[in-house]
């Protein structure tokens, strides 16, 4: 007899699968007015903005670069620059 | 900004979200940041029962998982009775510390699983409930369901030349939850973060069955860029076709007042490709009725 | 203890030995006396479960789904119309791997509607990789649940399993049934302790999307497993024995089998009813045995070709059809014999459909007409102003 | 093995009769196998029920069609339905009426006996629930189940003052079987 196969999957397993080419334009966080609000830490669909200390960068392997962070950013500190290909 | 006051507003670390990087949902995904808000709201000591839909699929490709919770999922209509076994199993454990939540789309609660949401009400049973109404069946290819809004335009509720999108009225689901009588229902929506993480850890220090309703945008669905996710979320709050509301008992205790930021429903239908055959001279009548829904709703829970 | 009691009230009983941390059911007839008994020794306090009121089968089955996930022990039961109900949530049991136990009064299933007794729910789910079982009686019935917790919450093992009892002929029949003690049971069925269930200390996922270079894997093993489950189900029975005293088959019974020509195939109460016509038969001289099919998934190939060496005919004897092919006992008896050295001759009748009722004397009839003949489908006991020309046995 | 069966009417206990039966049966040291016949029947419908007593385990599920006894809960149904159908040759028919046994106009090739239970039910009991009063009286004519056997049924499934009712309604058609039977 063997062991039934192992049907569950261990917490945040997922990132060993990169998103990160799904995007076609990327946010770059410019770190000049930022007020350390962490809307674009909140905002992120994707869990991929971190930092602290008025320092928040997007994990450019996960991020599908979809915006929200830049459109919601209160003090236009995030810009969206095309993906170079 | 002087370096005193940085360091003085300074915050600890991020930490990494309960629903975390890596899951396969789309830019912009309005769903998947609720998701997220309220995991990471409700915290690690919770166990999720997850239905059938978007939410599933992207975030539980084998071998991987995009939850760092404990969480399972077992068929589209019945994520509200599993989750009602899971309460049902921790409370003959003696473990009454641990939350449940129960979550689904749309289609998985409103119309497919609504008889197993209605039983979990009923029974009044420890566990909230929460729907991610992105108002039609995005994981198969928008499809409308019963939470789809009158006049949208989805792949089954289609525009022509006799129709201009879907004829049914979006379902009352709040209030099909509230009439069970269960002590928290109650609306929220991913424009305001903070409103829809303090209604979770609200609605979880209630006992008894909760349901919160979150309203997410689907930038696929709703043909929106994705960038306008929470532009799109917070403008159907201000036009008064999502209404914030929360209620206790069947009896509504607190609304999000719209007051002076009362917007015309063009603002929000215009951002959105379901809702472009709207804008033409024949729809002009349609667009009318639009209007009075939002008005409706605005008299009903006095959002003025 | 002896009791002579119903047989739901039985199955309750034992049900309630085996400590289900929660159980979730809906009425439906025949099943409804095992839930409301149940129900009744929760409101005594007799049992420690939690028992969950539910809006329909189909929510039954995702409560005891979802408990059994976060780690109790689950059960239901049902039959027929809500036994399908059910049915996607048992196949995602199996899939899941959650060793859940169900109890299924068999029924038949409309429409016409038929609260009465068949096999044809059961059959439905035959291909739902849950491990199926079918009793003979009331105490077999029984004695089933403390072994179909064992069997399914082996860690090698981990499947659902549905005890089938025939509805009305055994639920509602007031025999003799031996309920052992408490003690006895807890000695006999440790609790349940899974490896890995829905736990805040180690979050696992549970029900992922398995994409087309996974799905294969899932059924393979569930398959593998099925195969497996046959050592451990003769292994428990045995165990059991040991235990209690009580044997009623392993895979399989036998009953007068030994220097047996021709011999009966069939599954539930009817086996009963069959030992008194073997009785008579073999009184009058003819060389017949019984061979009861105690567990249908897994099905025992093996063990019936080791008991069958010197059959020379099998009549099966069953109560459903898939329609369009006919008997399906039948069918799964010839694939055991294909391409074997040995291949008995193998008749099928389809019989007790809809609860119709299944007398000694047109068993005897069957056996005896029969003789020499190439049978398949063949139905017993029709009204004679539907029954084609050259029937067997009519009403 | 002996084989009973019953005819009343639904709600008339005729399911409950076949059960006491079985019961006294096994509180005797026999084995008994009592069932319905599973009807879905409603309040007032016809039904039946089913007893085999043995002094070997009960194996066949089938119905009764060859009855070596029947209870008759409900004279009303002789002109319906066809009770005696398939009585054994020599077989017993009991019948629920103040009528006597030959005014039934049963033509059968065995006895009749009628107990007016129904009118000993409502004197001891206070209402027309005759099946245990029946009882008491097929265990005095035909032997096959002891009067103990019955009044421990009774009380186990009737716990208090009803059940001893019961009793007292089945002790009384006991002693008048016997001086029917002595007639």
């Amino acid at each position: 007899m063997s062991k039934p196969i192992q049907i569950t999957t261990k917490p945040g397993s997922s990132k060993e699968y990169k998103t990160g080419s799904w995007r076609t334009s990327r946010p770059v966080f410019k770190h000049d007015t930022c007020n350390d609000c962490r809307i674009c830490v909140i905002v992120c669909p994707d869990s991929c903005v971190s930092g602290g200390d008025f320092k928040y960068d997007a994990d450019l392997d996960f991020c599908k670069g979809c915006g929200i962070c830049a459109h919601e950013c209160p003090v236009d500190d995030i810009d969206m620059v095309l993906e170079v290909k | 900004m002087t370096e005193s006051t940085k360091t003085k507003k300074q915050k600890p670390p991020v930490e990494e979200s309960l629903l975390t990087c890596g899951h396969r949902a789309c830019a912009g995904c309005g769903e998947a940041l609720g998701a997220k808000l309220v995991m990471d709201a409700a915290g690690p000591n919770t166990i999720v029962a997850t239905s059938t839909g978007c939410l599933e699929v992207f975030s539980t490709a084998f071998p991987q998982t995009a939850w760092r919770m404990p969480w399972i999922h077992s068929l589209f209509e019945n994520s509200a009775a599993v989750a009602a076994g899971i309460e049902a199993a921790l409370r003959n454990k003696g473990k009454h510390d641990i939350n449940v939540i129960a979550q689904g789309g749309d289609g998985g609660t409103a119309d497919i699983g609504l008889g197993c949401l209605s039983g979990l009400l009923e029974r009044n049973q420890n566990v909230l409930y929460v729907c991610y109404d992105n108002e039609a069946y995005m994981n198969t290819g928008v499809q409308r369901s019963g939470l789809t809004p009158y006049n949208a335009r989805t792949s089954t509720s289609p525009s022509g030349t006799e129709s201009f999108g879907n004829q049914h009225q979006k379902k009352n689901l709040l209030g099909i939850c509230a009439a069970h009588n269960i002590p928290y229902a109650a609306t929220a929506t991913v424009a305001y973060p903070q409103d829809l993480m303090m209604k979770v850890k609200k609605a979880l220090k209630i006992p008894g069955a909760k349901f919160l309703q979150v309203h997410v945008p689907c930038p696929l669905g709703w043909i929106h860029k994705s960038e306008l996710t929470i532009e799109v979320a917070k403008l159907a709050v201000s036009t008064g076709l999502f209404p914030i509301v929360e209620m206790q008992y069947n009896k509504v205790t607190r609304t999000r007042k719209i007051g002076k930021d009362r917007r015309p429903v063009e603002d929000y239908l215009k951002l959105q490709g379901r809702f472009k055959h709207l804008f033409t001279d024949t729809a002009k009548d349609e667009l009318e009725k639009v209007r009075q829904i939002a008005q409706a709703n605005i008299e009903y829970f006095g959002l003025e | 203890m002896k009791m002579m009691i119903e047989g739901s009230m039985g199955v309750a009983y034992m049900v309630m030995r085996c400590r289900p941390n929660v159980i979730a059911a809906y009425p439906i007839t025949p099943q409804t006396h095992i839930v409301e008994d149940l129900s009744q020794f929760k409101a005594d306090g007799e049992l420690s479960g939690e028992f969950i009121n539910v809006e329909s089968e189909f929510g039954a089955a995702s409560v005891v789904l979802g408990a059994q996930a976060a780690g109790a022990r689950a059960y239901s039961a049902t039959t027929s119309q809500g036994l399908l109900l059910m049915g996607e949530v048992l196949f995602n049991m199996a899939g899941m791997r959650l060793p859940v136990v169900i109890t299924v009064a068999n029924r038949a299933i409309s429409a016409p509607i038929s609260i009465w007794n068949d096999h044809s729910d059961a059959m439905v789910m035959r291909d739902s990789g849950w491990i199926m079982l079918f009793a003979e009686d009331n105490q077999e019935a029984a004695d089933m649940h403390p072994q179909a917790y064992k069997i399914g919450e082996n860690p090698e093992i981990m499947l659902p399993v549905m005890i089938n009892m025939d509805g009305f002929i055994l639920t509602h029949a007031v025999e003799t049934v031996d309920i052992p003690s408490q003690k006895e049971v807890d000695e006999f069925l440790p609790p349940y302790k899974p490896e890995e269930y829905l736990n805040v200390e180690n979050p696992l996922t549970f029900g992922n999307l398995a994409e087309p270079q996974w799905y294969m894997e899932t059924r393979y093993k569930l398959q593998e497993t099925q195969e497996d489950a046959k050592a451990l189900i003769e292994k428990i029975a045995d165990e059991y024995k040991g235990k209690f005293g009580r044997y009623h088959g392993g895979l399989i019974d036998t009953y007068r089998m030994d220097d047996a020509e021709r011999v009966f195939v069939a599954m539930g109460s009817i086996i009963g009813t069959l030992k008194d016509v073997v009785d008579d038969l073999r009184a009058r001289g003819e060389k017949v045995g019984i061979l009861k099919i105690r567990s249908f998934r897994p099905f025992p190939k093996e063990k019936i070709r080791e008991v069958c060496g010197h059959v020379k005919e099998l009549l099966v004897l069953e109560k459903a059809i898939s329609f369009g092919l006919g008997g399906v006992l039948q069918e799964e008896l010839r694939s055991t014999f294909y391409g074997q050295k040995h291949q008995p001759k193998v008749l099928g009748f389809v019989l007790g459909l809809g609860g119709r009722d299944i007398p000694p004397k047109s068993l005897i009839k069957l056996y005896e007409v029969s003789k020499g003949k190439e049978i398949s489908n063949e139905f017993v006991d029709l009204r004679p102003e539907v029954a084609p020309k050259g029937s067997l046995v009519t009403l | 093995m002996k084989e009973i069966r019953l005819h009343g009417r639904g709600g008339q206990g005729v399911v409950t009769a076949a059960e006491i039966i079985g019961q006294a049966a096994f509180a005797d040291g026999m084995f008994a196998l009592a069932f319905p016949s599973f009807g879905s029947e409603r309040m007032g419908a016809p039904v039946q029920s089913f007893v085999k007593i043995s002094d070997k385990p009960i194996r066949a599920r089938n119905q009764i069609h060859e009855p070596d006894y029947l209870i008759v809960q409900d004279s009303t149904l002789i002109s319906m339905i066809d009770v005696t159908s398939g009585l054994k040759s020599g077989g017993l028919v009991i019948v629920d009426s103040e009528r006597k046994p030959e005014e039934l106009g049963l033509k059968i090739d065995g006895r009749v006996l009628t107990i007016p239970a129904t009118k000993i039910a409502m004197e001891i009991i206070g209402r027309p629930v005759q099946n245990t009063t029946l009882l008491g009286y097929f265990a005095a004519v035909t032997g096959l189940i002891s009067f103990d056997g019955v009044k421990k049924a009774i009380e186990e499934r009737f716990p208090g003052l009803i059940g001893q009712k019961n009793v007292q309604a089945a002790q009384k058609a006991f002693e008048l079987a016997g001086e029917v039977v002595n007639v």
